[in-house]
């Protein structure tokens, strides 16, 4: 099939898009306290939502789907990241420390 | 006998024993309607899943469906429907009934209001 | 492409539900659980059901989980050993399993399109529905038109729950609570007044605050086009009465209960829950009053179709109505029980 | 195109999910928890365009609406069991 630039461009945003999101699971499961963990969902969850919900608006170009799509990407912005903060500030307020530095070294 | 046809079933008769298993064992009340719960989205799952055709599209005409497009079947849809919402108002009363017993016996464990009520 | 997606969500399902089984620690049983309907979601979207994946995710999130954890609140949240071993229960369960498994060898593979359920009723409802009831969703139209009486039904079901749950908790929470039983006093909850309970620290939650008072008309207003969208896509009474009442628990997350309680009273909820299935039933009897039978939209109207179209509204409006109020009267009954602020 | 996004999404669903039953603290549940609603968000919107029925996307508005009201929940849970003292989730 033809190859036009909207296709390729598409492609490429939802390869990015689910590597970053692939890295913010591993980096979830890996990591090794809850501050750490929450970071790198915190940094992968909004750019991995960003660039494929934007791969998707290419493709729909503009039409009611792509004007819902930027809906659900404003709301997803502010909800998680707010979600977050009130998980952090909960976190500590409960006594959660974060690790800090490596063990010999601290 | 493909299992792929019939994966789906499994899964929700799997689900369905799993919630069973954790009515009949365990004695926590709040526990008892987790796995309730837990069995009645499985009889969801086996609904819905009875009604997907391979190839047919969501029961919704738009400017998207062709004239001749088949449709999935949408009466289970709306037996599941209404369910899910009656679901959730059961385990309320459910809910409702488990913080008063456990205001009357201080408990919510099966056997230790079973002890308490005969003693009295 | 779907089967695969397919069964890898149901693989997720399974795996999350063994885990459910065997945790004993309620709270994380139920943030699994929440996840549990977070599958349960998607899978209904990639079996076509539109409609269902979006009660399931309406109610799921918002109002499931929040009303066990109220009740976990007031409970312990730890669940005490199982005493005795669980072999005859494993094997009952396994018995039943496999004779459940037997049966579902004759079922129909998945998705064939000629199984014995898709040749009668389906067909009749998808040819025949644009004619006779006229909305695009065919499931909005089933549910509201064909299956009009049944729906009633259920609304009346909702609307009991909601009853027996007020008669059973209430919402007067501040009165000492006392147990008389055969002349011993058994427990006596003591009330904390609320002067003396202490001040949530509301102003740390600042940031909450303000996402709060930008989200809540947001979702008011999503939930009003959920209901009015009803006919043309995803969407009906039900679904817009559980994002509606999850506009009302977030503003009580975000405050406590009490303002919560002093902006939407539950004097009003009372009279919304009666309205609209005084609603519902008012347009059943309009309807034989104008000729036609219970429930028969076509006389609403000089034309048949947009009979239909405004009775189906306006039954919607009504099982829309009902559900709000009786899953904030859930969620007010539960949440407040013990005097203290969720 | 769309399936291996779906495929990649649901493989990141399965890492989250790992994380939601091994997770030690209670917060990392709920971090789970909350990562699994929004890769859900986007699960929908990307089977919706691999059926090619894209008018779907009501149901992701709604889980990016309402996901972060359990989250919010579970907090406010935290913040009434620290206050009454009664017995705190143990942190394993």
């Amino acid at each position: 099939m033809d190859f036009d630039l909207l296709d390729i461009l598409t492609a490429l945003f939802l390869t990015v898009g689910c590597f970053l999101g692939i890295s913010g699971g591993v980096g979830l499961y890996r990591l090794p306290d809850f501050f750490s963990r929450q970071h790198a969902t915190g940094v992968t969850d909004s750019a991995c939502s960003f660039l494929i919900l934007f791969a998707l608006i290419l493709q729909s170009g503009f039409t009611l789907v792509s004007v819902k799509l930027c809906f659900i990407f404003f709301f997803l912005v502010i909800t998680s990241t707010t979600a977050t903060h009130a998980l952090a500030k909960s976190a500590l307020h409960k006594g959660i420390t974060p690790i800090l530095g490596r063990e010999d070294k601290r | 006998m493909n299992w792929v046809g019939h994966y789906n079933y499994w899964v929700a008769i799997f689900l369905m024993m799993s919630g069973f298993y954790v009515v009949i064992t365990r004695g926590n009340l709040i526990k008892k309607l987790i796995g309730l719960n837990v069995f009645s989205t499985s009889v969801f799952l086996l609904y819905i899943s009875m009604g997907k055709i391979n190839g047919g599209t969501a029961p919704i005409y738009s400017e998207h469906t062709l004239p001749g497009q088949l449709f999935s079947n949408p009466v289970p849809h709306v037996l599941i429907l209404t369910a899910i919402v009656v679901g959730v108002a059961t385990t309320a009363v459910g809910l409702a009934l488990t913080v008063r017993i456990n205001e009357r016996y201080g408990t919510i464990e099966e056997d230790e209001i079973r002890a308490k009520d005969d003693s009295l | 492409m779907e089967a695969a997606v397919d069964i890898v969500l149901l693989s997720l399902l399974c795996v999350t539900v063994i885990v459910i089984v065997y945790i004993r620690k309620l709270f994380c049983a139920i943030m699994l659980l929440g996840i549990f309907s977070l599958i349960s979601a998607s899978l209904f979207i990639t079996m076509d059901a539109v409609d269902v994946a979006f009660t399931e995710a309406a109610v799921g999130t918002g109002i499931s989980s929040i009303l066990l954890l109220s009740a976990l609140s007031l409970t312990h949240t730890r669940e005490r050993r199982p005493a005795h071993q669980p072999y005859v229960a494993l094997m009952v369960v396994a018995v039943t399993g496999a004779v459940l498994v037997y049966g579902t060898m004759d079922l129909p593979a998945f998705g064939d399109p000629d199984s014995a359920i898709h040749r009668h009723m389906a067909v009749r409802f998808i040819v025949d529905s644009p004619q006779e009831v006229g909305p695009p969703n065919v499931v909005t139209s089933v549910l509201a038109s064909y299956r009009g009486y049944d729906t009633l039904g259920e609304t009346t079901v909702i609307f009991t729950a909601g009853i027996a749950l007020v008669a059973l908790l209430g919402f007067n929470r501040r009165k000492e609570f006392k147990v008389r039983l055969s002349g011993a006093q058994i427990t006596s909850v003591p009330e904390v007044p609320l002067s003396s309970a202490p001040k949530v620290p509301n102003a740390d939650y600042l940031v909450l605050r303000i996402v709060g008072k930008m989200f809540i008309p947001l979702i008011m207003l999503f939930a009003l086009y959920v209901q009015f969208h009803g006919d043309y896509g995803p969407g009906g009474g039900f679904q817009a009465g559980v994002i509606f009442a999850s506009a009302i628990m977030l503003y009580a997350m975000i405050f406590n209960v009490e303002t919560a309680m002093r902006v939407v009273t539950p004097t009003a909820l009372r009279l919304l829950a009666v309205l609209g299935l005084l609603l519902y039933g008012g347009v059943g009897v309009l309807c034989m009053l104008l000729g036609g039978n219970f429930l028969d939209y076509n006389v609403l109207a000089h034309a048949p179709l947009h009979g239909q179209h405004l009775g189906i509204f306006l039954i919607e409006l009504g099982v829309g109505i009902t559900v709000f109020a009786i899953m904030v009267t859930m969620f007010y009954a539960l949440g407040n029980r013990s005097g203290r602020s969720v | 195109m769309y399936a291996a996004a779906a495929l990649a999404i649901l493989v990141v669903m399965a890492l989250t999910l790992v994380r939601a039953l091994v997770g030690p603290t209670a917060f990392d549940r709920l971090l789970a928890v909350n990562m699994f609603g929004t890769k859900t968000v986007l699960l929908i919107a990307v089977v919706g365009f691999m059926t090619d029925r894209p008018d779907f996307l009501d149901i992701a508005i709604v889980y990016a609406l309402v996901n972060f009201l359990s989250t919010l929940a579970v907090l406010r849970f935290f913040e009434r069991q620290l206050h009454e003292g009664s017995a705190p989730p143990e942190e394993e």
